[in-house]
Parts: structure tokens; C-alpha cells; sequence
């Protein structure tokens, strides 16, 4: 018999030679954190350019209180899930602020947006139905359609006329269609062609699940998504959202205007059967999302820096994965893996933090630098990002 | 059988080749990924290619029972003479 | 083309028909919270005997202590996966803790207990892997063994007779073999015959993962759970368990003395694409372990309020799920659903909250009225619970 | 084809009678979960049962392409006339 842990041999070789190589970016530890951009790593203050903490709201003094509050009157956890005794009233005051927000009939929230994407998915699907993904989805959606044992194709990414095809030649048969994209995809910071895919549904029977995990709070006129930016929102069925970005905390959500939408409480195991997520994180979330309602200048901050970084990269000569809009998500396209970890290291050696992205999870298998700005980023953080960028180009020039 | 099982698995092994870069010898009983090495997002890519070149879908499912040149070539034989 | 939720209509129509008979257990709220045996439930000061608070740490002052100095310095949330900016000094230390307390060489902390049961299912086994989980198994392990891809075999429950047989039946082949078990199966409270399953691995080759959510903190000289009360820790490869339940928190940890267990950090996807659990979850999770390892005398009170409720219940004539040791799940069968509903609501109306669990979900499908105790509960309360037992049942006579 | 498909048949119907608890009519083409009316759980313990009576093992993932009892009865056949 095999040890289980043997079919990662291979990985593990490889892993062990990007650490012998100076890179565990696996086991970076942020000793400290002194804002929401300002870490200690390796006891040096470090510029945090690698996080999706978009609105920067991790050391709002209210949002804090608001924990510490919970903390007092709740207690440090439910111990139990959301059908059995874990719904606190917290729960339900922030799936009311959500739903509100969102502007949608009913919200569910869930531990982790991971369970969020597992729950909706494998909740919405069976065996009988068939879903339709990009094929840079993220691994929540991936796992999602695998639990949920419904028929899975596969689009290139973006590629609406793919997809047209693709939902021409699966009829819907018995079952259901799901679609599945994302408001922001996460590597490159590109955008689904929201617009388009909803004026698919003119000819084509389905509904729609956007994952607006890395939009909310960033895209639209008052931060619900790509969904109301590309002012499609009726044409989108369900939307999925997490806590862990724009929200600074930790979960998921869920919002739509289906009348038995709330059947997943009892039907979607993901939901049913884990703890319900801490009253700390509901409180700090719900203060947060207000934070963001009251402060829309946050997200115009965002996009300055956004444009920012995105510009001064490209004016010092990095080619970057999206450039069509402006986006958080800046991702510096290095030629080869060993010029991304050397860069990466440089970077880390000049203060910056980003995130090491390397194939084959990546799109294109490309080797990335994936960058990230926040709201809390002042003008002089993001220089202070180019110039290690363009530092770290240097010092590795021999691999460039 | 209308288009015959071995025009098919020489097509699939000429798509194949962009993804052999160990220029590892096909045969029909070659397993895709396990012998060439090709991870799952170019295993899909792969397909997807195959896919345009006889105009069939083939979903992530059907996959799954799917090793070899020649198990793909039977898959896409009876998508292209059923329709 | 079918409406996604179609599939649900019957599932709806029964829970209508609860909730029209005043059960809405899946949306029973928390109005507030006294202390971890207290809450306010539709505006009655109602006595928690169906959580899994078994050490009744949620309202230690030192741990939530911990939890307020944790979100002031470390922030609300880590906005990142452990592999990318989510591991903080935090994550790090409480990983230390729990492999110490445990007595392994490495320990993994998840975000949610049910991820962690994802991730080393997914993580550990493949297609080409052979996976033997008991009939009773929690819905995490079902859903990893589906996301696994693994070849899937079930016994019946806690029949180590039916394993063997499997075990014989289903040769290891190319692949590596997981037999999956757990400390205290959470609907009865039974414990899985783990020494009788280890001596298996004499006759038959496989790893064995054991899912302590239940039994971590409860069993055990120490608490490590059945492994160590059952003393073959050294046959049991890797051990799984939950922040949520003893330890009062949310997330989960696995642990393992395998020299490449550390190579899930980068194989898992449960592990490697979902926010890291926040800070104030870690803080509140490592005092609480300090505390139950710094109080012994917590697990003699659960076991004395456990055989307490077991005894008491019994002696007024209720049938128990498992009476073979003593075990703080206490689970009532009702000879019928509607008896299990109306007596549900009668306990809560005298003042009690308990599980509500009806079939199929249930194990031989029974409906079940599942108590828990905590260390937290006075024997006044365990007192309580079972007057309010026999009030129930006499409230509903006409249906037992 | 040692053991008759037919009386595999038969035998399978006869473990199926506990678990039809509305009674419906069995036929070679009846739809085991969904004809029934029968939950996940059951539909384990009711494999089990065949399990037992023929000596055989059937995994979790081969019960996802079985759906009536012909089908069954074939896998059935197919393991007990393999040992």
C-alpha cells in the first residue's frame, strides 16, 4: 500500500527547493501588524501590498469596539451551528444589513466564503443539473461543483461566445443551469463580462450566481459589485460575497431575490452542519459594512490608488496581467518562476510585500507578482511600491 | 462508427503534442496526464481544444473516467456521429 | 428548464408544516446571551442544554480578554489565506499549543472545523486512494470523501466486524487506504471502538484519521480525546478537531506525526484558497486551551453533569440514543416525529433548549431530542432539564 | 453470465420490499431512489443488504451510476461472477 502522502513527492521537492531558494512564501508570518498596510515580517516594517483588505477597515477604532463588544456580550463562540443553537442575534442583524445593502429580498451568511461558494453551489445543484464555469474560477467554485455531483463545463475564461456555445450544445434536459463568474478575478484583477453574459439569458435558458468576493465594496456606484456597475442586477440571480475583504473580517454571504431562497438554510450542508461564525466577526463585520456605506470616498481613494500603482508600474516597463480597467489587483508579469522568486525576495528585502503566484494554479501559467492596494495606502505607500518593484528588477537583472 | 477511431486518435495526438514537452512517445494507450505530465488546467485547455477541432462538448465529468489517447478518442467518436 | 430550487419543493412544504406547528428550529434566535449555559430565547430566560460549550469556556474573562487585545493588535480580520499575508504571529503560536498538547510532531489550523475535515480528506486521499468511513459519519466527512475523488466505502456503524471485511475486500492496489472514524459520534454520543480498529491495522494496511470534534477537551486523561482514553495514540496517523466545541472558539486543527504532513499546506485547497481564521479567534482558542489544560477538574464536572443528565433521564423512563459509558451527548429517541416537534416546543416553552433532530438525517432514523452538557452547568440546571423532560412529555401525552 | 441476471433480479426485489414502504410496483426498470421514494441513508443500508446476501462489495461512487434495479442486478452480476 502507498502512504497517502506520498503522491505529493513531486510538490514537496519542488517546495523545498523555493525555500532553500530564500522563498516560503507558504510560511510568511506577519509578526506584528501595525495598520492595515504595515506589518513586521522577518522583524522588518514592511508595506503590506499583498492583501485584499480593499477598504482598509481592519483597525477602525468602532469596528474594534464593536468586536470587543460582541466579545462581552456573546461570548467568544456559538459552539453550535446556525440550525441548532448558533444563531445568535447578530446573525440576523447583519443578514438584514446585507440584504439591505444588496438590495436584495433575503441574505444567508456563512462561516467562510469558501463555505459560502461550497454551500450555494452544491446547494442550487444536483446530479440532475448543469453548470456552466469560467475556467479561471476559484477553487470554491471548483469544489463547489465537484460536492454538488451536478454536470460541469468548462469556458475559457471571459469568453462569452465560448459560453453561448457551451449552453447551446448542454440543453437543459431536466435539470437546471447555473452560471457561474466573478465580479473580480483575484489573480489578475480582470472582470467577467457581466453585461454580456446577462444578455445571454435572452436567448438562453439559466440563472446566474456571481461571485462578487473581490467586487463588493469596490465596483458600483455604491460598492455592491460588478453587478451594479455593469447595471445588471436584476439579470443576476444569486450573488455570493465574503467578509475576509472588503469587510476585514471572516465569512460569507449570500443574497437573492428567490422567494425560497432561505430553503437552503435547511438544504445546503456547508451551511447546516459547521459552527456559525463567531459573534466578534459578526459584529466587526456589520460595523464595517457600515463604515463603507457611510464613507463611499473610501472606494474613490481605493481607485485613485489603484490607478496609481497600476500606471507607475506600466510607465516603469512592467508588464502587467489586466490593464483594461482600473483595478486593486495589480499583477506584475515576470518572464520566468525563477525571476518572479527572486523578485519576490527582493521585494520582501525592500519592505514590500506582495503575493508570489506561481503556475500551474495560475492563469496562463504565468509566474505573478500580484500586487494590491488598499483605501488606507497613502500616495507615498504606493511610490514606495514602484521603486521596491523597480529595485527588486534590478537586483535580480541577471534573471530578467 | 462514421468517422473512423483511428482519424480521430491521430488528430488528438497532433493537438496533443503542443502539451508533450518531453516529447514523451503516443500511443493510444498513452495516459494524457500521468505520462506526459500535463496538469489539470492544461488537461482542460487540451480538451477544450479538442473540443473545437470536432465541434463536441465534452463535460468535466466524463473526464474523470478518461485516461487515455484511445478512451478519448471512443468519448469524442460518439459525440461526433451522435449529433 | 427546471428552477434550480425546484428540487426543494417537497423538503419546504415539510419544514412549513413545522414551522406552522411552532417548530422553526432552523431559525431559532439568541436574543442574548447570560453565560454559556444561559440565553434569551423568544424573551424567556432559557437554560442551553443542546450546545457544544462542553468545557463552558465562552465567557472566560481571560480569554476574552485575549480576544480584545488580539483585535486591537492584530485587527479584525486577516484578509488573506494562510499561504498568501493570513498567517500572523497568532495562527503560528496556536499551531505550537495544540502540537504540544497533543503530543505531535505538526499541527495544521483551519478556519472552520468542517474545512479542516475537507482539507485532510481532499488533501490526504485521490482517485486512486480507497477511503472507509462509517455509515454515521458527519456531513464534512461525506463531503470530503466527494471532493477527494477517492474510491468511497461505508461500514456500518461503529462494526469493526464490517470494516475488516471491507478492509479484506477492497485491496490497496496502486493507491493508499483511510479508514476514518470518530472520538463521539455527535447525534448519540456513542464513541467509535477505536482500540478494536487499530488492532485491524495488524491484518490489514491503512492510515487512520480520527475526527476528535466531540471527544478533544472530553476524553482522555488529558483531554487529547479517544485516542488517548482508549490508549493507541501511536496507531492513529492523524487526528482532525474543532475550535468549536470544547475550546469555545471557531476553526478547526489537525495533527499528525507524519514527517511530510506539512506538505497539505500547499496540496489542501480547503486549507490553501480560504481566509485565515481572524485573530481574535486564534487569541480566544489558545487561552481556552491553556485553560482546559491548566483545569483538569473541568472535564470531572462535564462527566459528572453527563452521567447526572443520563442517569436522571433515565430513571423517569426516557429512552437514551447510548447508555454504554458515560457521554456529555445525551440524546431522548420520541417514539414519533410529531412527539419529538411538540415535545421540542414544550421544552422550550418550560425554559429549555435542546437539539432538535429528525429524520433521515439520523442515524437508524430515529427522532431525537439531543441534550449536551457543559462543565458550566450547576446540578441545579441538570436538574432542571430533566423536570422539564418529564413536563414535556406529560404536555404531550396525547402523542407518546 | 454464471448466477442469472434474472434471479439476482429477483433477490434484489426481494431485499427492495422493507425499504418500499409505499408499496409500488417492482420492475426490472423501477428507479430505486426516486419510484420509491427512498432517502440516501436508506438506499446505503438497502446496498448493504445486497451486499451481505451476494458477499460482494459495492463502493460509494459505483452507486452514482445506478439508479434502477436492472442496473444493480448487472453490477451484481458482474462481482459476484468475478470471484
Amino acid at each position: 500500500m502507498a502512504d497517502l502522502l506520498q503522491k505529493y513527492e513531486k510538490l514537496r521537492r519542488r517546495h523545498d527547493d523555493l525555500v532553500r531558494f530564500g522563498a516560503d512564501a507558504v510560511m510568511l508570518v506577519n509578526e506584528r501588524l501595525l495598520s492595515p498596510t504595515r506589518a513586521i515580517i522577518n522583524g522588518r516594517e514592511t508595506i503590506l501590498a499583498g492583501t485584499n483588505n480593499y477598504m482598509g477597515v481592519t483597525f477602525e477604532p468602532d469596528c474594534i469596539a464593536a468586536g470587543k463588544r460582541a466579545l462581552e456580550q456573546y461570548g467568544t463562540g456559538t459552539t453550535g451551528s446556525r440550525i441548532a443553537n448558533g444563531t445568535y442575534a447578530l446573525h440576523v442583524q447583519l443578514e438584514e444589513a446585507l440584504a439591505r445593502f444588496m438590495n436584495r429580498r433575503s441574505c444567508m451568511v456563512f462561516s467562510t466564503g469558501f463555505q459560502a461558494n461550497l454551500s450555494m453551489i452544491a446547494g442550487l445543484c444536483g446530479p440532475e443539473d448543469t453548470i456552466f464555469i469560467d475556467m479561471d474560477s476559484h477553487a470554491s467554485i471548483h469544489d463547489g461543483c465537484r460536492l454538488s455531483g451536478a454536470k460541469v463545463v468548462v469556458f475559457r475564461h471571459n469568453d462569452v461566445e465560448h459560453l453561448a456555445k457551451r449552453l447551446e450544445r448542454h440543453p437543459a434536459e431536466r435539470g437546471g443551469r447555473l452560471v457561474i463568474v466573478e465580479g473580480i478575478y483575484s489573480m489578475l484583477g480582470d472582470f467577467a463580462p457581466l453585461k454580456e453574459i446577462v444578455a445571454l439569458k435572452r436567448e438562453h435558458d439559466f440563472q446566474l450566481l456571481v461571485d462578487e468576493a473581490h467586487s463588493f465594496g469596490v465596483l458600483g456606484e455604491t460598492g455592491r459589485g460588478l453587478a451594479e456597475m455593469a447595471g445588471v442586477e436584476e439579470g443576476v440571480d444569486f450573488i455570493v460575497g465574503t467578509f475576509s475583504k472588503s469587510l476585514g473580517g471572516i465569512g460569507g454571504y449570500a443574497v437573492s431575490n428567490h422567494p425560497h431562497f432561505d430553503v437552503l438554510r435547511y438544504a445546503a450542508r456547508p451551511y447546516m452542519f459547521t459552527a456559525a461564525p463567531s459573534p466578534a466577526s459578526m459584529a466587526t463585520t456589520l460595523c464595517a459594512l457600515k463604515k463603507i456605506e457611510a464613507e463611499p470616498e473610501r472606494r474613490d481613494i481605493l481607485m485613485r490608488n489603484a490607478e496609481h500603482l497600476q500606471k507607475g508600474l506600466k510607465e516603469k516597463g512592467f508588464e502587467l496581467g489586466f490593464d483594461g480597467a482600473i483595478t486593486p489587483v495589480v499583477a506584475v508579469i515576470c518572464p520566468t518562476e525563477p525571476a518572479a522568486v527572486a523578485m519576490w525576495n527582493a521585494l520582501l528585502e525592500n519592505g514590500v510585500y506582495v503575493n508570489l503566484a506561481l503556475p500551474p494554479g495560475t492563469p496562463k501559467k504565468l509566474a505573478l507578482l500580484r500586487a494590491s492596494v488598499s483605501s488606507a495606502h497613502t500616495p507615498e505607500e504606493i511610490d514606495a511600491v514602484i521603486a521596491a518593484f523597480e529595485k527588486a528588477r534590478a537586483a535580480v537583472a541577471d534573471l530578467v | 462508427m462514421t468517422t473512423a477511431h483511428k482519424d480521430i486518435e491521430a488528430t488528438i495526438m497532433r493537438l496533443l503534442q503542443a502539451y508533450n514537452k518531453e516529447e514523451a512517445p503516443l500511443s493510444p494507450e498513452t495516459n494524457i496526464a500521468a505520462d506526459l505530465n500535463i496538469d489539470s488546467a492544461d488537461v482542460l485547455n487540451f480538451v477544450m481544444e479538442v473540443e473545437d477541432e470536432f465541434d463536441i462538448d465534452i463535460s468535466v465529468n466524463e473526464l474523470a473516467d478518461i485516461h487515455t489517447i484511445s478512451q478519448l478518442a471512443a468519448l469524442v467518436a460518439e459525440r461526433v456521429n451522435a449529433d
